[in-house]
């Protein structure tokens, strides 16, 4: 794909699925709306709470064109087929949708390798429990948040193979009512750490609330977790889209499907709280997250096995993006059920 | 797996998920006692969800949060009331509307407290009581609000089987000509009930916000307003059946992830119709029971005029 | 005249009223006293529920002047009214069905019964039905009872609250003979006691019976005012309502055919699942109007919907010429030539918020082509209105706008206007009509009968039987307990309807369909 | 003046009608006018186009207030948000896009309605329509040339299909259809998700939603105005011929009468409960073919959230018009304009979301509210209080 550029003067437009207040997924790609404008000095809008209807997300898309808008950025994979359709008809202007799959040569799909994170999160947990019980709560059983729970357990059993991880879908992103009651079952069942792929601190105050310990998501949520809080899986997707926007104004703009982890900072872990771990084994997760982000580590290396045992990546193979977002399976040593 | 323990956790988890849909329910039963089919529930809901939040964390007090739960809600209501009682709006369009209203009042005033912890009420799970084997934590190990709302519930039910005013309040619910001639204002009945029922749902909504999250999300309800709805529609405008319909969805959204947790397989999206086919079960065997519709008070969602002939 | 007049009690003067811009008062005037009954007289729509409504306060006056015991009140409020001593038995009743007598009294007589136990509210209703002869159940709820017993609920209601001014709106007009003169013999007593009572009635004997003093309304006017009713009859008062009478004209005696409806051996439930009907046989010619009498509550309204389809039968069947009917619905009936003019015209046979045309194509729109000839509907909308001189409608007036006696002349023009009509079942036909409007309903059933329809007319109102009846049956507790012919002594009917075996019963023969009449 | 009765009573009564007899007026506070309302003998077009006039007018108002109290200038209102709505190519073709399903689902809304069935699952039938023209899309059914035809027959069996239990609970067993029909979204809801993440995940990107349907055999032809397709003409076509079937046939006079009152109707001799399972099975069919629309008009695919606050815009719409059947296509198109309008805020004017439902809400109130006066004769007196001579 050769680079493009935009041409006049950089007006970037965001469209969020959620309202930007949710301290979420929306609160942090609106972080990285606000960097583009504190790091570049460059104006944005945006729009809050347009749902994964191609139709609204379209309508949007050619709002802001047609009043010059040349940087459009979504944030849903369900505006996947409304930015494919507008990056055909608006070639002068460049996309690029988080989570999206769609590429076009103006077109850039982006997410991050959150189970790069998870996986260090898992080891925190798997250190950290003494019942060696974790639960997971978890929005959807989709191929990205599967593998956020899979790389949880993974991490968890690599540091304590005894370690068992409970899966419990909650059927929504964004319910605290809901997620705290799906922690609260999850650690009277034993469970004494609680990870979570969920985009409000609910399982956190279940954490705190129970006395056990909790893993937070998409920014330090110590704030809600005091005591519970060990440390959290982050987000920061400024550190993919600040340099895009600047390719897009330099003509170096390259559409395509970008996939970032630990080795670029758009996800990565908070700071340690609490006093749940040693230095030891912090020294111990800092060091496989150095590895992780070199690429000696590779997480997906098989053997891997899914809950009945079946093998689901064999010796020596490892899995490639597509079969990432594809993931339908739970690793051995989870339990959780999937839609068949 | 399902051994004691699990039973004695799952009824220990039950009051707080049926608490707040009894509380919307009583408050929609409430109006629509007296005539008045308010279904803005979810929009007081989260009124009173946001006002007790910010409340509490702006005065550090549970107490005057849940306080501002009620009034918030019933500041809502009073807007159904103004349009519905002296314009004699549409009651259907108006209840569904106050559900967007409430939806885009607490997303405007709610921007910057969402997602901070809130004092809340504690869990009163240092009671001697809560340490009785199998029932004792469902009963003496909940929040501290849980045991403040209860006699609401009673009271309630006294009021209107009991009370001349609940009779007054019920008859102009179901004949409001009737309780116009015996000199009993249907209009001041209804406004009051509305408000009642606001307030009602209000702290419906606090009760989420206080005892449950302690947190102010945006949409944080989440359709329990309309949950509590078919509660009302279960219960046939009883508060005595709304107990027993709001425990049915209380007990089995306890028990969804409860299920979960111990690995049981059912698939995710079957496992959460549950409390849906729950509750049509419940309709077809009571129906099978007994025949008669349940429509509700004679007169509801029906405005009253002196000189209108029905 | 036993009393001379006491004080004013109420007086209404100037009053103006008028509902969207259609006046219903003007300018209406009236005047009480206690210690006597004053009858207010005037055609249906005349203004008289109107211009007591404005009494109690339920409807405010556009213009004029209230006062109660002599002093000007404004009240638009009926609680203000009851404070100050007036209740009112309203024509529509206004109880809540959905409560029991007990629960409907306390609503509307708190005060009276303040601090009163449950047993005592009960003690309290039992004493005053007692008194007025309107024996009452307190725990019944009020949604099952007769339209008679829901009458007894509301005067009973409006003795208790023991108003020194005391407005009774037709409350006879479902009531038994026996209970009607109980009600009158209270109200006198009351009368005498020093309240003041005003009673509406198209009853004329009953007001030539009782009255001290004649109000007579027409078109929301005061025309006759005050008067003493010393020796006014009730010819004087029909004159005094609507001007000259045309003498009512004798029914020419019938010429029955063929039996054309049989009622066979029916058995069936009230509402509650308790029995009601045992063994009903009746048999009505062609050509005949059968009047079939008994106080209400006796299973007429069982027996009226289990020949219109409307109520299962436990046993038996109807038949219609050689039809037999057991589970099939109205339409089957209908198609068969059966036509209904039931008790409660908005309960079954008018919809309130349909225009006046299509109500009264609403037996006709089945079959045939498949669009509408709205055409055809207004104008037969219209020519019905001319000829039974319904007033206040037009082909697209809500039914719901019409006055009681108007809605009743439509169901009429739908049923009656009929060449294909094999049986006619009218159900207190007449009920709260005007002298006028119910000449002309009894002129439709003669109308019918002569031209060949067998008519069951059910009815508690005994002059009506009388007035217009071939044969007579009557019923009592879910059975005919006897037939008469024609001309029989109302006495012996009274005492049929009370006792149920009195000596004169007559057995009942029984009959086989299509048969030659004896 | 004074009364002739004793205080204490001594007459020949001493029963429960005997003893002291009220006579105290209560005074009472009230204001100093009294507002009587009586319902309108008929209600003329310039009654109901008063109230709307006044309702708009409100409503607008108020909207202006608070999008100037947002940083809207005033002066933007007209152009930004009427003219570009309903008076430029642009604007009126996302009015119309927006419209096409809404007009559907608000006459499905109002078939049942009319009869006296809350049929508040119309946002479930929806849903089920959606499945089932997936079902046809993802299964390769039937030839090409067929394929749209057979999703859209599909779709209305999927749409009947969920209305079905609701009536026959309804008409067997007495159960409430409000809280059958409202239970039944949820339910319809779940088996989309249930579907979407697991059997018909998209193999192309393993997101949960159903393959994209094929253009050209399963996508509804666009007509060349903006993303307007056919679908708004058959959404016309099909207000047509409803509005022929309500107004003008023996069938809608049935209708009528069994939607005024039953059980009049029943003893005319109308066969009611044909009407009425017949209208319900309608109303089912035609939220399922909105579904059909939607998924094969714009979305091209089953998504999770395609027919997300159909059911909610379908019950307004309906009672705003009265459930007659060209009223509803008017209120559909304003309607969509509203939501139109509120793009267009939170777009160019960066608006929270949250203020935009506020003024739809508003809008909305102030309409139904004004409706009184299309309903009503309003009469303002004066009152004294009693006593005043
Ligand atoms: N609630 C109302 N709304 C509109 N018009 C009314 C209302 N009540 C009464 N009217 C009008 O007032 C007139 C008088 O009605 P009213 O009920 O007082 O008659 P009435 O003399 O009691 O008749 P009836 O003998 O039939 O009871 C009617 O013609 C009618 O037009
Ligand atoms: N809601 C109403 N709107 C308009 N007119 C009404 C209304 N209600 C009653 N009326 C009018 O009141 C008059 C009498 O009405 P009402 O309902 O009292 O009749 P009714 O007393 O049942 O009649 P009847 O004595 O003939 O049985 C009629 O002329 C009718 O037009
Ligand atoms: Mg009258
Ligand atoms: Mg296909």
């Amino acid at each position: 794909d050769a680079a493009m550029g935009i041409k006049g003067d950089p007006k970037v437009a965001f469209i969020y699925i959620a309202p930007v207040g949710d301290l979420g997924w929306t609160w942090a790609h609106d972080q990285s709306r606000k960097a583009i404008e504190t790091e570049l000095g460059i104006p944005t809008a945006y729009t809050e709470s347009i749902p994964e209807v191609t139709e609204r997300v379209s309508q949007v898309i050619d709002r802001y064109v047609g009043r010059g808008f040349n940087i459009i950025i979504g944030t849903a994979f369900g505006y996947s087929d409304a930015f494919k359709e507008a990056a055909a008809r608006h070639p002068d202007v460049v996309f690029m949708n988080a989570a999206g799959y769609t590429t076009a040569p103006n077109l850039a799909s982006y997410y991050g390798r959150s189970y790069e994170s998870l996986y260090l999160a898992g080891m925190a947990a798997g250190y950290a429990t003494t019942s060696n019980k974790l639960g997971f709560v978890a929005a959807y059983p989709l191929g990205l948040v599967l593998w956020n729970a899979n790389a949880f357990a993974l991490g968890a059993q690599s540091v304590n193979p005894k370690a068992e991880v409970a899966v419990s879908f909650t059927n929504t992103w964004y319910d605290p009512v809901r997620e705290e009651a799906a922690a609260k079952a999850l650690i009277e069942q034993g469970a004494d750490v609680i990870g979570q792929h969920q985009d409000t601190p609910g399982p956190q105050v279940a954490a705190e609330r129970a006395g056990v310990k909790s893993i937070g998501y998409n920014a330090d949520m110590s704030a809600s977790a005091p005591n519970a809080h060990i440390m959290a899986a982050t987000w920061n997707w400024g550190a993919f889209v600040v340099p895009q926007v600047k390719a897009a104004i330099d003509g170096t703009f390259e559409g395509g499907s970008y996939f970032e982890g630990l080795s670029t900072g758009v996800v990565d872990i908070s700071d340690f709280t609490g006093t749940a771990l040693t230095d030891a084994q912090k020294a111990s997760i800092l060091k496989t997250r150095a590895a992780i982000a070199d690429g000696s580590l590779d997480i997906w290396k098989g053997p891997i096995t899914d809950q009945s045992g079946k093998v689901v990546v064999a010796d020596g193979a490892t899995l490639d993006v597509g079969q990432l977002f594809a993931m339908d399976f739970l690793v051995q040593g989870t339990s959780g059920t999937l839609p068949k | 797996m399902f051994d004691a323990l699990f039973l004695t956790n799952w009824a220990s988890a039950t009051p707080a998920m049926t608490m707040p849909l009894l509380l919307a329910a009583l408050g929609t039963i409430i109006a629509g006692r007296a005539g008045v089919l308010n279904l803005g529930t979810e929009g007081m809901m989260v009124c009173g969800a946001l006002a007790g939040a910010v409340t509490a964390l702006l005065t550090g007090s549970p107490e005057l949060g849940a306080i501002a739960a009620v009034l918030a809600g019933a500041a809502l209501a009073l807007v159904f009331a103004l349009a519905c009682l002296v314009f004699k709006a549409d009651q259907v369009v108006t209840g569904l509307t106050l559900a967007a209203i409430g939806a885009g009042i607490t997303g405007l005033l709610g921007r910057d407290y969402a997602q901070r912890g809130v004092p809340g009420f504690p869990r009163l799970d240092h009671w001697a009581g809560a340490d009785l084997p199998g029932i004792g934590p469902a009963i003496f190990g909940q929040d501290a609000l849980l045991y403040v709302c209860l006699p609401l519930v009673v009271l309630v039910w006294w009021y209107l089987a009991r009370t001349d005013s609940g009779l007054k309040l019920r008859a102009v619910g179901e004949a409001p000509d009737a309780a116009d001639a015996a000199g009993v204002s249907v209009d001041a009945t209804r406004f009051a009930a509305v408000l009642a029922g606001g307030a009602l749902s209000g702290l419906a909504g606090g009760y989420l916000a206080l005892a449950g999250s302690r947190m102010w999300i945006e949409g944080m309800t989440n359709g329990r307003g309309w949950i509590a709805i078919a509660v009302v529609i279960l219960a046939r405008w009883s508060p005595v059946g709304a107990i027993g319909g709001a425990m049915l969805f209380g007990a089995v959204e306890a028990l969804v992830p409860r299920l979960q947790a111990t690995g049981v397989a059912v698939p995710t999206f079957i496992l959460f119709m549950a409390p849906y086919l729950a509750a049509l079960a419940v309709l077809v065997a009571t129906a099978v029971m007994r025949r008669d519709g349940g429509m509700g008070p004679a007169a509801l969602g029906r405005p009253y005029l002196r000189e209108d002939r029905a | 005249m036993t009393v001379a007049g006491g004080g004013e009690a109420l007086g209404l003067a100037g009053l103006d009223k008028s509902f969207d811009g259609k006046p219903a008062l003007k300018a209406a005037r009236f005047v009480a006293r206690f210690g006597e009954i004053h009858a207010l007289l005037g055609e249906n729509g005349a203004g008289k529920s109107t211009l007591m409504t404005v009494a109690t306060g339920l409807y405010a006056p556009d213009r004029g002047r209230v006062s109660v015991a002599g002093r000007v009140v404004d009240a638009a409020d009926p609680d203000i009214a009851a404070s100050l001593g007036i209740a009112m038995v309203h024509q529509h009743f206004k109880l809540v069905r959905g409560f029991t007598v007990a629960e409907n009294l306390r609503l509307a007589c708190g005060r009276a019964l303040k601090g009163l136990s449950a047993s005592g509210i009960a003690q309290r209703i039992a004493d005053a039905g007692a008194e007025a002869g309107l024996a009452l159940d307190p725990s019944a709820r009020v949604a099952d009872l007769s339209v008679a017993e829901m009458q007894r609920v509301e005067i009973v209601k409006a003795l208790i609250t023991r108003a020194r001014i005391l407005i009774l709106d037709e409350p006879t007009a479902v009531l038994a003979d026996s209970e009607a003169a109980s009600l009158l013999a209270t109200l006198r007593r009351l009368a005498d006691e020093g309240r003041a009572i005003i009673l509406i009635s198209h009853k004329l004997h009953e007001i030539a019976a009782v009255a001290d003093r004649v109000t007579v309304m027409r078109a929301g006017e005061t025309v006759a005012y005050d008067l003493p009713a010393d020796g006014l009859g009730p010819a004087e008062l029909a004159r005094l309502m609507v001007g000259d009478p045309e003498p009512a004209d004798p029914p020419a005696p019938a010429r029955p055919g063929l039996v054309r409806l049989y009622v066979n051996d029916l058995a069936g439930r009230r509402d509650d699942g308790a029995p009601m009907l045992h063994g009903v046989q009746i048999a009505v010619h062609g050509g005949e109007i059968y009047g079939l009498a008994g106080v209400g509550g006796n299973g007429q309204t069982e027996l009226a919907e289990m020949i219109a389809g409307l109520r299962r039968a436990d046993a038996g069947q109807i038949v219609i010429d050689d039809q037999a009917f057991d589970r099939q619905p109205p339409a089957a009936r209908r198609r068969a030539g059966l036509r209904i003019v039931p008790a409660d015209r908005f309960h079954t046979a008018l919809a309130a918020s349909l225009p006046v045309a299509l109500n009264l194509s609403l037996t006709r729109l089945r079959g045939g082509r498949i669009w509408l000839d709205r055409k055809a509907m207004e104008t037969r909308a219209r020519r019905a209105i001319a000829v039974h001189e319904i007033a206040g409608a037009g082909p697209r007036t809500m039914a719901r706008l019409l006055s009681g006696g108007n809605a009743q002349k439509l169901v009429l023009a739908r049923e009656l206007d009929d060449p294909d009509t094999a049986v006619v079942l009218a159900h207190s036909p007449t009920r709260g009509l005007d002298v006028r409007a119910a000449r002309a309903v009894r002129a439709g059933l003669i109308r019918a009968r002569d031209a060949g329809a067998a008519v069951l007319l059910i009815s508690d109102d005994l002059d009506e039987i009388l007035a217009v009846s071939d044969r007579i049956g009557v019923i009592n507790r879910g059975r005919i307990v006897g037939e008469l012919p024609r001309g029989a002594a109302r006495a012996e009917i009274g005492a049929l309807m009370v006792a149920g075996h009195a000596s004169a019963h007559t057995p009942i023969a029984p009959i086989a369909p299509m048969a030659e009449p004896a | 003046m004074t009364t002739p009765l004793p205080t204490t009573h001594t007459g020949p009564m001493a029963g429960p009608m005997a003893g002291p007899i009220a006579g105290r007026p209560r005074r009472r506070w009230h204001l100093p006018w009294r507002v009587t309302m009586a319902p309108r003998r008929d209600v003329r077009p310039r009654h109901t186009l008063a109230a709307l006039v006044v309702g708009l007018g409100v409503g607008l108002g108020l909207t202006v207030l608070m999008l100037a109290a947002s940083g809207v200038p005033p002066r933007d209102v007209l152009n930004e948000f009427v003219i570009f709505t309903f008076f430029t190519a642009e604007g009126l073709s996302l009015t119309m896009v927006a419209a096409t399903p809404l007009i559907v689902v608000g006459l499905a809304a109002a078939a049942a309605l009319r009869v006296g069935f809350w049929n508040i699952g119309i946002e479930g039938q929806v849903w089920m329509g959606a499945i089932f023209a997936t079902w046809v899309a993802v299964t390769d059914a039937g030839a090409p040339e067929a394929r749209l035809l057979l999703m859209a027959l599909a779709a209305m069996a999927g749409g009947m299909l969920g209305a079905l239990p609701p009536l026959i609970l309804k008409r067997r067993l007495g159960v409430n259809e409000i809280i059958t029909t409202l239970l039944l979204n949820y339910v319809a809801a779940l088996l989309v998700q249930h579907l979407v993440f697991g059997v018909w995940k998209d193999p192309a990107s393993s997101f949960p939603y159903s393959e994209s349907y094929q253009p050209g055999i399963e996508r509804l032809a666009q007509l060349g105005w903006g993303k307007v397709h056919i679908g708004l003409i058959m959404a016309l076509m099909i207000a047509g011929l409803l509005w022929l079937v309500a107004e003008r046939s023996r069938i809608g006079a049935w209708v009528a009468a069994v939607g005024a009152d039953a059980r009049v109707a029943f003893a005319c001799g109308l066969p009611v409960a044909g009407v009425i399972a017949g209208s319900v099975l309608l109303s089912g069919a035609l939220a399922g073919f909105g579904g059909f629309m939607i998924a094969a008009g714009q979305e091209f695919r089953l998504t999770q959230a395609l027919a997300t606050g159909t059911g909610f815009s379908a019950i307004v719409i309906a009672f705003l018009a009265r459930f007659g059947v060209l009223p509803v296509v008017v209120v559909a198109i304003l309607t969509a304009g509203l939501y139109v309008a509120g793009d267009t805020a939170q777009v160019f004017y960066q608006l929270p979301r949250a203020v935009v439902l506020l003024i739809q809400g508003v809008i909305l109130v102030s309409m139904v509210s004004a409706d009184m006066i299309a309903r009503y004769g309003i009469r303002i007196h004066a009152s004294r209080s009693p006593g005043d001579v």
